[in-house]
């Protein structure tokens, strides 16, 4: 058996976790200098994974099989096709950016903050490379308690209340598709593995309501509207690089389960509420957007946005072409890098101003050239500019949304004025104008660890937006053949 | 008449006559060791646990024997069910002493009256014979009632032992009005008997049935099932927090077993009608469970309103064994073997929360309000992530054993077709989820108030720290118990 | 001759990186020196590419793909023909200037590093407009020059006003793109394709086609669409309302962006897609009403304008409805044809209006002003040219390409020509007009900028548009100095500015003979397609018979006489009888209020839209996610499930017969229950 | 009902005393001592019960088990009354309505 | 009706008022003494059903022992009776529903033919048998491991009861059984060799 790369994503970064436990957070510079070199090992070890990987080939790659709960069936299964594969990879180098961005901020329990990233990298990793049920499952729900503690031990003031809430929402969401899970082990005569059930014959009711307990689930995560409302208070509340997190790779999750589970296991449910599911996902994109017009909250204001970025990737999804899927994926990439850099740039105003309301801020660019000019790439990049890694997804997913229903195109596009309006709208307030008052004027500009940071994001976004090909073509295969899938009625 | 009779074989009962003999030796110990030199006590009383580990695991040979005129069953599950109780019994014992030696209440008794318990819970696993069980009961009953009132000057705690004597009694005379109409319907007291005499279409199911109700009435009091459940609150908490961890673990395997023993053993024709019953039991404890908890600000009455929604979900499994009438080989096993995990991960899980109690408790101050636990992670990082583990799996978040156990009764329950109270479950066990993580939260979220170091005995530290180990190793391999429990039911049932 | 293309638009890229991001370390002049290197190359190879087109080489092909999803291959790639190249020199040519222009213009300023960066990525955007040969790169360099020309109205990004007109501008334009986008997404929808070739080839087709789910005729969906989006880019009503708050920019862009380039990339793709509009009577009617529409109304606001800017900003406007209409009238070559003279005309008037305003110290308020003319000579002379031009009397540039459109408008039967033919003839009075005013009232007559401060300073709009052009470090100083300017002593500008003002002068006054060849002479050749039935184009080549004779043949014009009348009103208002204005002014106070209100669209856009957004935004916020999703679904439901538990504590009263009684309900509901069933 | 006694005669007296021992438990609200007679009665209702059924099905197991359960009770009742006694002196009263130290 | 009919009922009866009286008596004293008349009662009717070991056994353990102990109890605390009154009646409507309504649901249940044992007229045993004697044998042979069990948990009750009561007060006299035990023979018994001869003292001293 070749290197089980698979098993290294995941667990590189667990194992690495315990060990930045063990060191302590008496040992500061030990413990997240350790933190970076176990990042950097678990990026090392999803490298290969690209390199490797076959785009030309259906089906799952670098496929691990063990037996894990032989009393149910239940298998250490994993495997990546082209759909998953560049999320590990994304979430790999996301954690990198996590540890440097907490290096000199966290300053109280820094080996347990570090620790909590790793363990987190590790679990979503899982996530995306599971092919089975329950493994799936287990690493969607371990991936809560991390986020919990994040959020709670270094959140802002009203941080119990958002812990609480992401957790319990997103908990509400995943008990019912483990209910799920155990009717199709059930229904497919004893077996977890997702390839089984693809193939399993369901009927229209089974099949809607599977949908809708894997719904529940993942549009949490995602979130949709009207489930969203915990991810602008988990947000303003976590720490920056929790947030970074959040919105870089949790609610690709979510996202990700509609790829994984909802259509590819009924299929015929996945058309019928179609409707649905855009009607959301356009609710998602247009009153959000509205609504991220008005904050008054710089983080809350991008969490806003990221819950209409989302929409769009769900209406991607349930149009049901190569548009609109490959657009989906490619904007959930792209998310990733832009929320980060987003949540980042407000983190690095935290961290010397220690506001995040809007109204605190004025002619930032006066003090911060270096960082103005980041975060209006970045604020240009959310709002979709072309070159930009924001620009591709939204245009394929409108490119596909038009040509399977002009309104329904009609409407997503609005986001390319609601999308400009409220993200320069904020960077109006925030980084031009006269200095608007002395706390501003002391501002410093970024250090070279921030600019690293920033850099690194800002050649993802450029680079992805310049030249997105490569991204999509690793896709091709997969999302062709799940669309193949999904095309074929169960019934 | 005398000739014939035959003299028992006593070897499938050596733990027992072990553990008794054991138990007068230690009597007399006392007598002659003194106050002096207490710790002779636990040490004698653990020494003897292990030896009666030792007389069932090389007795054990998977084979289903009767002895003392079919009233001693000796059998795999019987065997199992002894070697956990023995291990929750040493960890009781462990976690117990420096709580006890703190507060003057470490006597002879404590140990005496716990292996008297032991020795009862014993005789309950092994019982095949509705008199051995109400003996067993008894016998474990009597010694808890006295466990609960041992801090005799605390009005708290003779109030709460006075409510279990009442209650428990109460149910016992339920349990045997119960047993005397099965009696009555079957002319007989014999657990396999009764069995071979319904199936037999011999006894009058409405008789069966009215009986049955009582009997259900007594199980489902020393499960502390919705409505049976009253005095679980009021005992956990009013107990000394030593004995609540023991009246909170290990009671609860001997339960199980009475369940097994009394309802499929002996009741297993009437399954379509007691699986309604624990139906019953089962939803409204889950719900009540999870929804009292919400407002505790006692961790022990917390922990014991989620003792009661937990054991909601072990009788969601009993009841999940027939469907129809009709006995899968598949499902029936796996309901009973899921509800025997289940019984397990909640020992485990509980033992390690009241540990927790112990663990923080010193003389003079009670640990048992959830806001002791502020800030924990502060003050012993170490502990505080054993604690949030024993939360997280009691909410049953994986990797831990909790989610495992959990899954496995819905599974078992949507394999039955119970699929809206699957639903249901889950949905009450989000409510539930709410107040571990309340817990986890004034750990990892508030403060410290109280900056006292925590003084433990070594030997609880690691027997602590062993134990959320175990939670979350067997939450990522839990197919070893699994397996076990399995084994166990195909070679007993 | 690929390397070539590629040089052209990364040679200016290559400027704005290296001054952009190197700024500080190569200084000011490394940063203008590399950038008008940049632009230079990129000048000379669209010579030589303009050269070889005009040989009948033109080049349609793919650098790389860009990517590729649902079959649909979208590449970056050029597509270089006649539209091109005449576009290539117009861009890089105009940019030079201006890139020479701003070493004198922005010489005291901070930013300086910057704004070469700025310029010279713009022009990169520009060059990837115009080359591209598909839908996908039309719209990077589409959203690219939006983005560049956000940066630069914001330049000044201490200014209040300054960064309200850029944010304004940016989302005025992204509604134009709302319509772009969706038009492109038709035309993939339906065509399959996003490079232009295939999608022309396929254009009869799509002209047959209805849109799926609204019903639509596809093809009139599509221009519609993208027409959209060249309202937003070309400021054309009712998007226009970016287009004046823009001057908040420094003058070299109001010069190169708002005037010559940028703003006229909607009249460029227009063209580019004329064989898409061909197949579209509905659309070309939208077009040249609005084009008409925008002609007229516009340049009406020019009249009562007294910002010097304001006044060239509105004539912008007006003449970018010019071209408008001529492109509903099918003469898209005449349409380009306007817009290269355009370019260099109005570049000049802009050029010549910042050349002022530096003379003035930065005022911009034409009131004033007045007798500059011996003051500063040339720069007088160049704007006066341009201004002629701006009116179209001959032998500007402007008259050539401004008649034709008149012309071609008067040929064009489709609905709609009738009343563009009527407002561009009152536009072309008009034009004349306030172009004349503006000379008058700077140039000549009574020199005002040694007098007080009018009433005029007292409004505040004006004022803080009309604040402090350059020098933006010295903000707040130039704040205290406003409203009183000591007596300024104007003088002619320094030859940085003053010898580009000349080189833009002389196109402006010959570009127009190149109308043979550009109109008629087949210089398009397949770059441009015409309906048959559109035939006014073919009718006015027959009609063509030099430069010469139209020159002629225009004094005798209608248009002519118009111009001239216009200029005349203005010589006697403003020369003969200066107190006049004030007076009609007064007379007709209703209709004068609507022009300086600029119909209240500024008004309306910021009550209805912007409040309208904020308002829903906060009302759905509020109501929406608060109060109802999580006021009553979460907080409800967490709030009903912990009274609920305080419901059950109830129940544990701590009393054992409670207890008891709890346990023997327990037995007797379970008894009757199955004492029923037994 | 008043023909020769029969097995259904014990019963329905052990109901009695069973429902009366029950009803005894949670109507008493003043004194402890008297719900634990309220159990004697209920044990004595099951020992009628299993005597009755002991008697009537001709085997001696019915009657062992009461034997034994009369030992238990015996048991039982040292336990509760020396529980009784140890909360008397810490209540002062073995009022029932005083036990509610312990709720919620 | 015949006479064991008769018998029945005059000790049916006279056992379910002395339960009545036994949880509605004002004084715990008199429950307790309704009680053992129940008990009494009940005894009898067990010798209508033969069991006479139980019968007797029931007077003995129960009225001989554990009531008394009752009575001792109830005399030992000094309990205000009057209190113990208050709000009776106002419960007491519930309670006779509940009773009834449960005792006419067993009823119903138990009065059917659902035995078959009435055909059975009940064993009459020969006039030699003893229920005494079966019983001790089979409680010494087949019920040996209950029996055992039943002296465990007398044992618990006994160790109960004394942990749970027995009080060290300073001034009681009371032996430590433990020292009672380790006392060794030297510790009491000093023996001190004495010479057979001693030396004769100086005379008169000794008187």
């Amino acid at each position: 058996m070749s290197t089980p790369l698979l098993s290294l994503a995941i667990w590189v970064p667990i194992i690495g976790a315990l060990a930045v436990f063990a060191v302590g957070s008496e040992r500061r510079a030990a413990a997240r200098w350790l933190a970076l070199n176990v990042a950097l090992a678990g990026l090392a070890v999803t490298l290969p994974l690209l390199t490797n990987f076959d785009s030309a080939f259906v089906g799952f790659q670098f496929v691990e099989q063990l037996p894990w709960i032989p009393r149910f069936n239940i298998q250490y299964l994993l495997g990546v096709d082209g759909i998953s594969v560049l999320f590990l990879v994304l979430n790999s180098f996301i954690t990198v950016i996590v540890v440097l961005a907490g290096w000199e901020v966290i300053e109280e329990k820094t080996a347990q903050y570090m620790g909590a990233f790793l363990m987190m990298s590790g679990l979503m990793n899982g996530i995306f490379a599971s092919l089975d049920g329950v493994l799936f499952y287990v690493f969607f729900e371990a991936s809560l308690i991390p986020m919990y503690i994040i959020i709670g031990v270094w959140g802002g003031p009203n941080r119990v209340y958002a812990a609480f809430k992401f957790f319990l929402y997103t908990l509400l969401g995943s008990l019912l598709m483990l209910v799920s899970l155990i009717y199709l082990f059930l229904e497919s005569g004893g077996s977890f593995n997702l390839i089984d059930w693809y193939m399993l014959k369901l009927g229209m009711k089974p099949q809607i309501l599977l949908f809708l307990a894997f719904l529940v689930a993942f549009a949490v995560k995602v979130p949709m509207w009207p489930v969203h409302t915990w991810l602008p208070d988990a947000h303003v509340e976590a720490p920056t690089g929790g947030s970074v997190v959040l919105a870089a790779i949790m609610l690709k999750l979510g996202a990700y389960g509609f790829l994984r589970f909802s259509m590819p296991i009924a299929p015929d449910a996945s058309h019928t509420l179609a409707p649905l599911m855009i009607g959301l996902s356009l609710i998602a994109v247009i009153y959000i957007g509205f609504v991220a017009l008005v904050q008054a909250d710089m983080k809350k204001l991008i969490a806003y946005s990221s819950i209409s970025h989302m929409g769009f990737v769900t209406l991607g999804f349930f149009i049901f072409n190569q548009l609109g899927v490959e657009g989906a994926l490619v904007q959930m990439i792209s998310h990733g890098f832009i929320s980060a850099a987003m949540f980042l740039c407000v983190g690095v105003m935290y961290d010397r101003m220690h506001s995040r309301m809007i109204a605190d801020y004025g002619g930032v660019v006066n003090t911060m050239p270096k960082f103005a000019a980041f975060f209006l790439l970045f604020s240009m990049a959310n709002s979709g500019l072309p070159a930009t890694s924001g620009f591709v997804g939204e245009f394929m997913v409108v490119l596909g949304a038009i040509k399977a229903n002009f309104w329904v195109g009609f409407a997503a596009a609005t986001t390319l004025i609601l999308g400009a309006a409220y993200t320069l709208w904020m960077y109006k307030r925030v980084a031009f104008g006269a200095v608007a008052n002395h706390h501003v004027k002391e501002l410093t500009d970024i250090n070279n660890r921030e600019f690293l940071i920033l850099a690194l994001l800002a050649l993802c976004v450029l680079g992805m937006g310049i030249y997105p090909f490569p991204f999509t073509d690793v896709m091709h295969a997969s999302v062709d053949n799940l669309l193949k899938h999904v095309a074929v009625s169960k019934l | 008449m005398l000739n014939q009779f035959v003299t028992p074989d006593l070897q499938p009962a050596a733990p027992e006559i072990f553990l008794l003999i054991m138990s007068c030796v230690i009597l007399f110990a006392d007598l002659v060791v003194g106050q002096v030199q207490r710790w002779m006590m636990s040490a004698l009383t653990i020494i003897t646990l292990v030896g009666a580990a030792v007389l069932t695991y090389v007795t054990m040979d998977g084979q289903v024997v009767l002895t003392f005129s079919n009233m001693f069953v000796d059998d795999l599950l019987s065997d199992f069910l002894k070697l956990v109780l023995y291990v929750a019994v040493i960890a009781v014992v462990i976690y117990s002493r420096s709580y006890l030696v703190a507060r003057n209440l470490e006597k002879a008794e404590f140990y005496l009256l716990v292996l008297f318990s032991t020795l009862g819970m014993m005789v309950m696993i092994s019982a095949a014979h509705f008199l051995t069980l109400y003996l067993g009961l008894e016998l474990l009953s009597l010694s808890l009632y006295a466990l609960v009132a041992i801090d005799r000057d605390s009005a708290r705690s003779t109030e709460a032992a006075m409510k279990y004597f009442v209650l428990g009694a109460l149910a016992s005379g339920l349990l045997l009005y119960g047993m005397s109409m099965v009696y009555g319907a079957t002319g007989t007291l014999e657990i396999g008997a009764v069995a071979q005499a319904i199936y037999h279409g011999d006894a009058n199911k409405t008789i069966l049935v009215f009986g049955l109700v009582f009997l259900v009435a007594g199980i489902a009091f020393k499960l502390g099932a919705v409505p049976f459940h009253m005095w679980v609150p009021d005992v956990y908490h009013g107990a000394p927090t030593a004995i609540t961890l023991f009246i909170a673990s290990a009671p609860k395997l001997a339960a199980f077993a009475m369940t097994l023993r009394l309802l499929v053993y002996g009741l297993f024709e009437l399954a379509d009608q007691w699986q309604l019953m624990l139906m019953m039991l089962a939803v409204l404890s889950i719900a009540l469970g999870n929804l009292a908890a919400i407002a505790q600000t006692n961790l022990k009455r917390m922990l014991a309103y989620s003792g009661i929604s937990h054991m909601g979900f072990m009788l969601l499994a009993m009841m999940s064994g027939v469907v129809g009438g009709q006995a899968d080989p598949f499902g029936t096993l796996n309901a009973y073997s899921s509800a025997l995990y289940y019984s397990v991960a909640y020992v485990l899980m509980s033992l390690g929360s009241f540990g927790m109690i112990l663990l923080l408790s010193r003389a003079g101050h009670e640990a048992e309000m959830i806001e002791d636990f502020k800030g924990l992670n502060k003050r012993n990082p170490w502990f505080a992530a054993v604690m949030m583990v024993l939360m997280f799996s009691m909410a049953g978040i994986p990797f831990f054993i909790g989610f495992f156990a959990k899954f496995s009764v819905l599974l078992a329950a949507v394999k039955a077709g119970y699929v809206g109270i699957a639903v249901f479950a889950v949905m009450m066990s989000l409510v539930g989820a709410f107040y571990y993580l309340r817990v986890v939260k004034i750990m990892y979220f508030d403060a410290p108030v109280d900056t006292a170091p925590i003084e433990a005995p070594l030997d609880m530290r690691v027997l602590l720290s062993l134990n959320g180990l175990a939670v979350a190793v067997f939450g990522l391999f839990p197919d070893s118990i699994m397996m076990l429990c399995t084994t166990t039911l195909v070679r007993s049932l | 001759m690929k390397s070539l293309y590629l040089i052209i638009p990364l040679a200016p890229l290559f400027g704005a990186i290296v001054a952009g991001l190197f700024g500080k370390a190569i200084g000011r002049a490394g940063a203008h020196w590399v950038t008008i290197l940049g632009v230079t190359v990129s000048l000379v190879c669209s010579v030589l590419v303009f050269q070889d087109v005009m040989a009948g080489n033109t080049f349609n092909g793919a650098v790389y793909t860009w990517l590729e999803s649902g079959g649909l291959k979208m590449e970056i790639g050029f597509l270089i023909d006649q539209l091109t190249a005449v576009m290539l020199i117009v861009v890089t040519f105009v940019s030079l200037m201006v890139h020479i222009y701003t070493i004198g213009y922005m010489a005291e300023d901070p930013g300086y590093q910057r704004f070469f960066a700025y310029i010279s990525l713009f022009t990169f955007s520009m060059l990837m407009l115009v080359m591209s040969n598909n839908f996908v790169q039309l719209f990077f360099g589409w959203e690219a020059v939006g983005l560049v020309s956000y940066l630069l109205i914001g330049f000044w990004y201490t200014r209040p006003t300054a960064i309200y007109a850029n944010l304004k501008a940016f989302l005025v334009n992204r509604v134009g793109d709302f319509g772009f986008l969706l038009g492109i997404g038709l035309v993939a929808a339906y065509a399959g394709s996003l490079d232009y070739a295939t999608v022309f080839g396929k254009s009869k087709e799509l002209a047959a086609m209805t849109e799926a789910v609204t019903g639509w005729p596809l093809i009139t969906a599509i221009c519609i669409g993208l027409f959209i989006g060249a309202m937003g880019k070309s400021a054309q009503f009712p998007l226009h309302v970016w287009l004046p708050d823009s001057m908040e920019g420094p003058t070299p862009i109001s010069a190169l962006i708002h005037a010559a380039t940028m703003v006229t990339a909607g009249i460029f793709m227009v063209s580019r897609m004329s064989p898409l509009f061909e197949l579209s009577e509905a659309a070309l009617s939208f077009v040249i009403v609005i084009g008409a529409i925008t002609a007229l109304f516009m340049a009406l606001i020019a009249i009562v304008q007294t910002d010097i800017k304001r006044v060239v900003a509105y004539s912008t406007l007006s003449q970018l409805g010019y071209m408008t209409v001529a492109l509903g009238a099918s003469a898209y070559s005449v349409a380009i044809f306007h817009l290269m003279t355009h370019a260099f005309f109005k570049a000049v008037l802009f050029l010549g209006a910042g050349s002022v305003i530096i003379a003035m110290h930065h005022e911009q308020d034409m009131r004033r002003m007045g007798g500059l003319r011996k003051y500063m000579p040339i720069t007088y002379l160049t704007v006066l040219i341009g201004a002629i031009a701006n009116a179209g009397l001959p032998p500007f540039a402007g008259f050539f390409s401004k008649d034709s459109i008149i012309e071609a408008v008067a040929l064009s039967h489709i609905p709609g020509a009738g009343f563009a033919y009527l407002a561009i003839l009152a536009g072309v009075f008009v034009g004349g007009f306030y172009s004349f005013r503006l000379v008058f009232f700077a140039f000549h007559g009574e020199e005002r900028f040694r007098q007080p401060a009018p009433e005029a300073h007292g409004h505040a709009a004006h004022d803080d548009h009309a604040a402090h052009d350059a020098h933006a470090h010295d903000d707040h100083a130039a704040h205290d100095d406003h409203g009183h300017h000591g007596p300024v002593e104007p003088h002619e500008s320094p030859k940085v500015v003053t010898v580009p003002l000349i080189l833009l002068a002389i196109p402006a006054v010959c570009a127009g003979w190149l109308i043979g060849p550009m109109l008629y002479g087949g210089w398009f050749g397949d770059a441009i397609f015409i309906a048959p039935e559109h035939h006014g184009m073919a009718h006015m080549k027959e009609e063509f018979h030099g430069v010469v004779a139209m020159v002629l043949h225009g004094l005798t014009s209608i248009p002519f006489w118009l111009a001239v009348s216009g200029a005349a009103t203005a010589y006697f208002l403003y020369i003969v009888r200066p107190e006049l204005p004030a007076v009609i002014k007064q007379k007709l106070a209703f209709p004068a209020m609507i022009l300086e209100k600029k119909y209240g669209f500024d008004e309306f856009n910021e009550w209805f839209f912007a409040g309208g957004a904020r308002g829903l935004g906060r009302g759905l916020w509020k109501g929406g996610d608060q109060t109802i999703i999580d006021g009553v679904m979460v907080n409800g439901s967490a709030k009903a499930v912990g009274w609920f538990a305080g419901v059950v504590r109830l129940f544990q009263s701590g009393h054992i017969y409670q207890y008891a009684f709890s346990m023997i309900i327990g037995v007797f509901v379970l008894l009757t229950l199955w004492f029923n069933r037994a | 009902m008043f023909g020769p006694v029969s097995l259904t005669h014990y019963l329905i007296l052990a109901a009695i005393l069973f429902a009366i021992g029950i009803v005894g438990i949670f109507l008493n609200r003043k004194n402890l001592i008297v719900l634990l007679m309220a159990i004697e009665l209920v044990l004595l209702a099951v020992n009628l019960n299993f005597v009755a059924f002991s008697h009537y099905l001709n085997d001696l197991s019915g009657q062992l088990f009461v034997f034994f359960i009369l030992t238990v009770a015996a048991a039982e009742s040292g336990i509760g009354l020396a529980i009784l006694v140890v909360l008397f002196r810490n209540l002062s009263s073995i009022d029932v309505d005083d036990l509610d130290s312990l709720k919620g | 009706m015949e006479f064991k009919t008769i018998i029945f009922y005059v000790l049916s009866a006279v056992a379910v008022l002395a339960a009545l009286r036994v949880i509605t008596a004002r004084n715990p004293v008199h429950a307790a003494l309704f009680l053992v008349l129940c008990f009494f009662n009940i005894s009898g009717i067990w010798l209508l059903l033969q069991a006479e070991f139980l019968a007797m056994a029931l007077i003995m353990v129960y009225v001989g022992a554990v009531m008394v102990l009752f009575l001792f109890v109830v005399m030992m605390l000094d309990i205000n009776v009057e209190r113990l009154r208050q709000k009776f009646w106002s419960y007491l409507p519930l309670g006779a529903m509940v009773g009834l309504l449960m005792v006419a649901e067993m009823g119903m249940v138990l009065s059917g033919k659902y035995f078959g044992l009435d055909a059975m007229p009940g064993q009459t045993m020969p006039a030699d048998y003893s229920n005494t004697k079966e019983l001790g044998r089979l409680l010494f042979t087949d019920y040996v491991y209950p029996f055992e069990l039943a002296s465990v948990i007398l044992l618990v009750g006994i160790i109960a009861a004394v942990m749970l009561t027995l009080r060290h007060r300073k001034d009681s006299k009371h032996l430590n059984p433990g020292k009672q035990i380790a006392v060794k023979a030297k510790d009491r018994l000093r023996i001190v060799s004495m010479p057979v001869e001693k030396d004769q003292p100086a005379a008169g001293q000794g008187e």
